[in-house]
């Protein structure tokens, strides 16, 4: 089976500054892609030119087997929802979200019906008859899904459209999409700034920054072993620890204020070179005692900071001349300036070369 | 829609205090004064118009009418005499008016997509296509009398109201044109997008997103073209024969008669119910100035 | 069945009046008339009218037409020969020389006269003159003197009215006043420069500076018929203007040498305004037929009296009675035939009748320009000469 | 083949009115072009004949008058007209309670034809019937208003009446203007403390740039055009004080019969239009385009 | 010294609809008051009505103890971030952030200082230049929020600032708010969904619901102690297990299924009514043994379902016939359909009337 959506060697330039530099990306049927990277780094426009609506300045773009390239947006049979909603200003929600069907020629019952399931799934019911004009912020942007999910495409395209949700309402619209995708196993592109709805909804998340995609893979894969530092450091909050740290044979050595470095062993390090950056996530430095595994390892490190945070509590640390934090249950005992025993869960670890940040195991 | 439009205006708070009670009425008084500017040579149309032709000899020109008459609103309308024959303006109005709606309509309705399609569907060479448009708006008619007249001896529609229509449609185009351009370069392009996405397609977005945010200046527009056709006088004198002269012409006749005694009531009697229908249109038209269409469309 | 469309500037009055009965002849002889006026700026609008339709090819039968205008529409290939009704009804025998001049295209007869206006009148106030002891002036100086007296009693000697025919109108009959009819004839018909720019004209742009001094400050843009009845009712003591200003005090009921005075303007000749009709090329039988018909018509003594007697000018066929006519017409008529015959009977230029329309324009620009400002004599002269060169 | 027909439809749209104007317009600018070239008396001639016709209306001065008026008259009124036409629009847009009634007033004097109001202003405008005569009739008895009959000051009557006529549509087309303008970002300029002028004329104004291009083009249109104004309130006079090239133009080709003089005059015309429009026009347009 | 905001007795309709109710707050000079509540519920329209944005229908607010009722927006003295952005279109980045001090005469050196400033706090040096309709949605907002940062006004009014943000620099602009928040001692009212931002940024939380304000406190007292059973059920994430119960004199009574009631005993139960919901965060459940306390007390429950969740595996059993999810640490032995020992921590437990939902304790 052909993908659904093949991209290959996408360039888009406005003017002379290139936003999307040398795109290759597929999905199949069923999948859900979602689009990750920091703000401006050419995710709207990526899913612009997916939609056709603005013009690709090189590579081409498949949708079900297809070449998209003379293809106009209405033939492409896609939905979207647009970051900026861009709803219909003088026509009514209920108008807003028919529209497209009514454009398609879908017969009337069909549309009060999905308009009716749609706008219960939404919560928007009471507002069918106002102008977008008269909705909140994330009044509107439900809306703007209601225009997409009452269509049947072959693909949706989802730019950002929960930012504006409260947080129960924003979980409710997730297992709406998740039911959605499972129902009709729609093939869905996604760009969300939400890590857990991209590590909860996606099949497949594209990191991308600058133009450039950084690393395509499970969400498992991207978060448990990152492809550069960039994805590193981007993806999970709180950040990834990033250390700098030599290899020694297999052993590892990171520096710690007022101590000799902290040694340790991992075999994985043979071969690499000498300076690498260690990457381990927070969760993944416990206190000694609270974590055990052939892979965990202990050292002692002087605690500066300790913050509780509800569920638990962060404790900062300098180690390899950075602060690196652990995430700690909340009865710890670890208070600052005090020296704790932490463990290293070097199963998890990632290391990474220091200059061009690439992934070395 | 009425709440919009109050509360997006800059000064749509209610503002008391001395000061701005002063304002307030500072600006109603500035209003008023231009009223007074714009009113005074109706008014002096409208007092001539009711008197009798001794006491505009003898009156002043401002002065109320002593005694009130419509007798010259009856002469104009279907008594005035032009030449031969003393009908008034009254058949001469309906071939205006038959020549006036289509003209109007047409060209708005031509304007509106060209303007649609120059600001929202750029294609390469649009931008020329719009100036070389625009710059048709200032060819002087008395150039295009002769030539035009030659054109449609051989079309086989001089001196018909068809032939008229095409003139005025022709010539109006380029203003048309450049209001719904000018207009529409202002509506986001996202609707544009969000409604190609939705399966719309050129005209099914124009009529069902671009039309409905026109109002104001489908109302510039019709409220242009029917003043400008409707009052046309060189266009109606040259391209029209006897029995499809449009009423400027029939006024003009009333008006500029060379001997005799100027009946000024009924010449300014006959200027306003000339005027008449294009007034119609602007109180009925101007309703529908409604602000604040785009609130809430698009973020940024 | 004869067929007309006529197109003509007559809207009003005295002229729809005349127009009707023309119409009613013309149908009472089974023809079927389509009116077709179009009034304003002394037919300029009617002339755009007419332009368009020639060129759309699609001219109306028969349009009014006067001057030169005939002979250079003639030129443009587009009138219709009439010598058959003209020899027919023997138009050559009907009417003076000079008129009949200009009913002709190279030898052929293509346009019917309607009537002869005088240019040269000037009209009075009986009462005014009475009370100022003034008689009709005969010289410019003695019309000088006499504006003088009714300046000084609180009078405004002279009406007129700000636009440029009219202008053109005063200037014409000081020329032919000062210069007499052979200047007349050099200067404003043949164009000849030395006429042009001799020093009678300095002399005659002099009077229209003093002349100016006579009239009132709101002349500006004041159509002649107010003008007229500024005299009517004694505000004003004199009017220059031609036969058709006596429409307005018959109309409004006086009566002349009673109530209202006429003579020529002071100097010898005689201008005339001739209103004609010409008949334009066009396809169909009804239409010829409808031609002629009219041609004849129009020259027949009925229409010519009964139109002249409504619009105050006279007839163009010499052979009508004058009864009827009022002593005003019936003076003219006799210095009309006493200017025939001592070759004073000239073509007024400022009605289009010696001039081709640029030139004609040409020399009004300059009048007009002159007496709407202070400009030097000498200065107009010599626009004037540059003006009239500049128009060939 | 639908394919194209979609891809094309833009294009197809505009086209007739492209070639209607390509024909109607440029077509007819270069016939008035050759006949320029021409000594056409009554009706058009082909017969090429130099640049006599030229050299004719550059040595008139009724049309050196004409061209000053129109210089003098194009940039008082559409000077005027705009600012006025922008202030009325402003003051309007106040949440004025009787807005229906005074936009109807403003607007109405393009309803009538200037064939007739031209007679009323004549008259309002005479110093012995209207305005000068009324107010000494108060009393005023040294108050002069003489500008119709004084030949240095008609051009302003005709500014005057212009403006009176015209400046209710720019009004309109600039409420048209204001009314598109998204009130969310009036909003926020109020917040951020923007005095309502200064909204106005920083925020609002410039977001209706394509509007002003609107209204400069059509009154230009008017001043390069009006005739029907001044034919009906000074006939051009005192003298030809207060000619324009359109009435200029209009005597030539229909009361002199001079269809060569009138069609050099007319290309002069189209040239200073294209002089003053087309660096308009681009660096209007060009501002839309980044 | 007088709040720096008082509202007392707002209310605001549209038409017949009433969209604010009978509002009252008040903060102090320095205090950040953070809005919170669902989609809808009246939050920008609260502060379009502090702005004086909105024409107010009942009540009244006074600002540094001045009544504003007829005062313009402009004259407030307050800078203001919409949801919307309402950038002026018109304007380059930089002058949209300049105007506003350029109209108040600033000087040009001081205007170029702040707009460096401010634009490198944002990461928005780059596109000083050019126009909104250039920029991403992320960037837009962040114009949006220059615009209120180089002013110096008496409030601050953010409406939703950081949702079109990715997570890293969210919590760069969430740190720069803070340290805004110091630095000058601003006051600032605030409108989010992240419940993150809400606990980090407030001085004092408000949480509304349907036009009517449910709770005001602190961020602990808000999550500690909710009001009622909206706001207990609103926030935290995952929600708080909100449990049926029955008051047995100091014990409560919890149903499980298949086995007997649960009896838990805490003095504080004594004389409330007989039923009871009981409120408990997951993570205020442990697995017996990883939490120690004198108000902890143990029960067996049957677990249905595990979810490991990264950090934390979150564990779900029905009590009192609702799910409720206990989060446990990651090497639980927890597996579903098996019994388990659970600890709930009385300490933190939450009592509320099943009909008003009122809190009891
Ligand atoms: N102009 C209007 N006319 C009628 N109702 C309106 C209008 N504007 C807003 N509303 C309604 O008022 C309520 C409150 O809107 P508001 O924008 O304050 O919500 P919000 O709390 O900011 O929501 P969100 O978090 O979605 O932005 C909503 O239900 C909305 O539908
Ligand atoms: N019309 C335009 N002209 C020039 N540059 C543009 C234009 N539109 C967008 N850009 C730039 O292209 C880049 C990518 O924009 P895009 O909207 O795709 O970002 P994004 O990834 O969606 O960001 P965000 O998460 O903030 O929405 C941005 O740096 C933006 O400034
Ligand atoms: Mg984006
Ligand atoms: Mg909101």
């Amino acid at each position: 089976m052909a993908p659904i959506l093949e991209i290959s060697k996408l360039r888009k330039s406005y003017g002379s500054t290139e936003i999307l530099k040398d795109i290759n990306v597929s999905i199949d049927k069923g999948d859900f892609l979602v689009l990750v990277g920091p703000s401006g780094c050419g995710k709207s426009t990526l899913l612009n030119c997916i939609a056709g609506l603005e013009p690709i300045t090189g590579g081409s773009i498949l949708i079900d087997g297809q070449d998209m390239t003379h293809v106009s947006p209405k033939d492409r049979n896609i939905a979207m929802v647009f970051q900026s909603y861009a709803l219909y200003p003088t026509m009514s929600v209920a108008k807003n979200i028919t529209f497209g069907m009514k454009v398609r020629g879908v017969d009337q019952a069909t549309q009060d019906r999905k308009l009716r399931e749609v706008a219960q799934q939404l919560q928007i019911e009471a507002y069918l008859n106002r102008r977008p004009g008269q909705l909140s912020g994330g009044q509107r942007q439900r809306v703007a899904m209601g225009r997409a999910l009452v269509r049947d495409p072959k693909l949706f395209l989802f730019d950002e459209p929960l930012s504006n949700l409260d947080a129960k309402l924003r979980v409710e619209m997730r297992s709406e999409i998740k039911k959605l995708h499972h129902r009709l196993g729609a093939s869905i592109v996604y760009v969300t700034h939400d890590q857990i709805e991209a590590m909860t909804l996606a099949t497949k998340i594209v990191v991308m920054k600058g133009g450039v995609i950084q690393q395509i893979g499970t969400p498992q894969e991207i978060y448990n072993r990152p492809a550069n530092l960039f994805v590193a450091d981007f993806m999970g909050s709180p950040a990834m620890n990033l250390i700098p740290a030599r290899v020694r044979g297999t052993q590892v050595e990171i520096d710690r204020p007022g101590a000799a470095p902290i040694l340790l062993s991992d075999p994985k390090v043979a071969g690499l070179p000498e300076n690498v950056i260690l990457g381990l996530r927070p969760e993944d430095i416990a206190e000694a005692g609270y974590r055990a595994g052939s892979d965990v390892q202990q050292a002692a490190c002087q605690i500066d900071l300790v913050e509780p945070a509800g569920a638990d509590t962060y404790v900062v640390s300098t180690l390899g001349g950075k602060a690196v934090t652990a995430r700690l249950h909340t009865e710890t005992r670890a208070a600052p300036g005090e020296s704790l025993d932490l463990a290293f869960d070097l199963g998890k670890v990632s290391y990474f070369e220091p200059d061009s940040g690439r992934r070395l195991n | 829609m009425t709440d919009l439009a109050a509360s997006a205006t800059p000064a749509a708070r209610p503002r008391r205090g001395a000061g701005r009670i002063a304002l307030r009425w500072g600006l109603y008084l500035l209003l008023c004064l231009f009223a007074l500017y714009y009113l005074l040579p109706l008014f002096v149309m409208v007092t001539t118009s009711l008197k009798s032709l001794d006491e505009i000899r003898s009156g002043s020109l401002v002065a109320l009418p002593r005694d009130i008459t419509f007798e010259a609103w009856r002469t104009a309308w279907s008594g005035a005499c032009t030449g031969i024959q003393c009908e008034g303006l009254r058949p001469y109005f309906w071939n205006s008016v038959l020549l006036a709606v289509p003209a109007v309509l047409i060209s708005t309705v031509v304007g509106a997509l060209n303007g649609y399609v120059v600001a929202q569907w750029r294609f390469r060479g649009a931008n020329i296509i719009f100036s070389l448009m625009l710059f048709g708006c200032f060819i002087p008619f008395q150039v295009v009398l002769l030539p035009m007249a030659r054109l449609l001896g051989l079309m086989g529609i001089a001196g018909t109201i068809p032939g008229l229509i095409f003139v005025h449609v022709i010539y109006g185009i380029g203003f048309t044109t450049l209001f719904f351009r000018n207009y529409y370069v202002t509506i986001p392009s996202e609707l544009v997008k969000a409604a190609k996405v939705d399966g719309a397609g050129f005209f099914r977005i124009f009529f069902a997103i671009f039309m409905p945010l026109s109002l104001p200046i489908l109302v510039v527009s019709v409220i242009w073209q029917f003043t400008q056709i409707w009052n046309d006088f060189l266009f109606g004198v040259s391209f029209s024969s006897a029995g499809t002269q449009p009423v400027t012409v029939a006024l003009n006749n009333i008006v500029n008669s060379t001997t005799g005694v100027k009946a000024y009531n009924v010449d300014m009697a006959a200027a306003i119910i000339a005027a008449l229908p294009t007034l119609l249109v602007y109180i009925v038209a101007g309703k529908y100035f409604i602000r604040g269409l785009t609130a809430g469309s698009v973020k940024g | 069945e004869p067929q007309a469309e006529v197109l003509h500037w007559w809207t009003s009055g005295g002229e729809a009046k005349s127009v009707a009965v023309l119409q009613q002849e013309f149908a009472d002889n089974g023809g079927t008339w389509t009116d077709m006026p179009v009034a304003g700026g002394g037919g300029d609008a009617a002339m755009t009218a007419l332009r368009a339709r020639v060129l759309s090819g699609n001219a109306p039968t028969a349009v009014q037409l006067k001057g030169p205008a005939i002979q250079e529409w003639y030129e443009e290939g587009v009138l219709a020969d009439i010598s058959g009704v003209a020899e027919a009804e023997g138009w050559g025998d009907l009417l003076p020389e000079a008129l009949a001049e200009h009913m002709k295209c190279e030898g052929t007869w293509c346009a019917a006269p309607v009537n002869v206006h005088r240019v040269d009148w000037i009209w009075a106030n009986a009462d005014l003159l009475e009370q100022n002891g003034i008689e009709m002036p005969t010289t410019w100086d003695e019309f000088n003197a006499a504006a003088e007296k009714l300046q000084a009693a609180g009078v405004i000697p002279l009406a007129h009215g700000g636009q440029s025919w009219q202008d053109a109108t005063v200037f014409e009959t000081v020329v032919l006043g000062l210069g007499g009819p052979e200047f007349f004839r050099s200067a404003l018909i043949d164009l000849d420069p030395e006429a042009l720019g001799s020093d009678t004209m300095v002399q005659v742009f002099d009077q229209m500076r003093t002349m100016r001094g006579f009239v009132d400050d709101n002349f500006s843009g004041r159509d002649w018929n107010l003008a007229t009845a500024m005299v009517m009712n004694g505000e004003a003591a004199f009017q220059i203007m031609g036969d058709w200003a006596k429409g307005e005090f018959i109309a409004a009921g006086k009566v002349p040498g009673e109530d209202f005075l006429c003579g020529s303007t002071p100097g010898d000749g005689f201008l005339y305004n001739v209103d004609s009709f010409a008949m334009f090329t066009v396809e169909g039988e009804d239409k010829i037929a409808g031609q002629d018909l009219l041609a004849k018509l129009i020259m027949g003594p009925n229409f010519q009296e009964v139109f002249n007697l409504n619009k105050g000018s006279i007839p163009a066929r010499t052979d009508v009675a004058l009864d009827d006519f009022d002593m005003c017409a019936q003076k003219s008529s006799e210095d009309m035939t006493a200017s025939a015959d001592s070759g004073a009977l000239l073509p007024s230029y400022a009605h289009g009748m010696a001039l081709r329309g640029a030139q004609a324009g040409a020399i009004t620009d300059v009048v007009t320009a002159h007496f709407n400002s202070d400009m030097s004599s000498e200065d107009a002269v010599k626009m004037l000469t540059d003006a009239v060169a500049n128009s060939m | 083949m639908t394919k194209w027909f979609e891809t094309h439809l833009p294009k197809m749209v505009l086209a007739p009115s492209f070639i209607a104007v390509l024909i109607f317009v440029y077509g007819f600018i270069a016939w008035t072009a050759w006949v320029s070239f021409t000594r056409s008396k009554l009706l058009p001639r082909y017969d090429l004949d130099g640049v006599i016709q030229y050299e004719r209306l550059f040595a008139s001065p009724r049309w050196d008058t004409a061209m000053n008026n129109l210089f003098l008259f194009g940039a008082l009124f559409i000077g005027i007209a705009m600012v006025l036409g922008l202030a009325l629009a402003i003051l309007l847009d106040q949440r004025i309670r009787i807005e229906g009634a005074i936009r109807t007033i403003y607007l109405y004097p393009m309803a009538l034809s200037m064939i007739v109001t031209g007679t009323a202003w004549k008259w309002i405008l005479n110093p012995g019937l209207g305005i000068e005569a009324t107010v000494r009739g108060w009393g005023f008895e040294s108050f002069t208003f003489d500008w119709l009959v004084n030949p240095d000051f008609a051009i302003y009557t005709i500014v005057l009446a212009a403006i009176w006529q015209s400046s209710g549509f720019v009004m309109a087309l600039f409420l048209a203007g204001l009314r598109s303008v998204d009130g969310e970002i009036i909003k926020a300029a109020q917040v951020d403390g923007i005095p309502t002028w200064r909204i106005y004329s920083a925020i609002i104004i410039p977001s209706m740039a394509p509007i002003f291009l609107s209204a400069f083009i059509v009154l230009s249109h008017l001043a390069i055009k009006s005739f029907d104004l001044v034919i009906a309130l000074t006939g051009g006079g005192p003298g030809y004080a207060t000619d324009l090239p359109a009435t200029y133009m209009y005597a030539m080709a229909f009361s002199r019969g001079d269809i060569g003089q009138a069609a050099s005059s007319a290309m002069i015309m189209m040239l200073v239009v294209f002089a003053i429009v087309v660096p308009y026009l681009y660096s209007e347009l060009r501002a839309k385009n980044d």
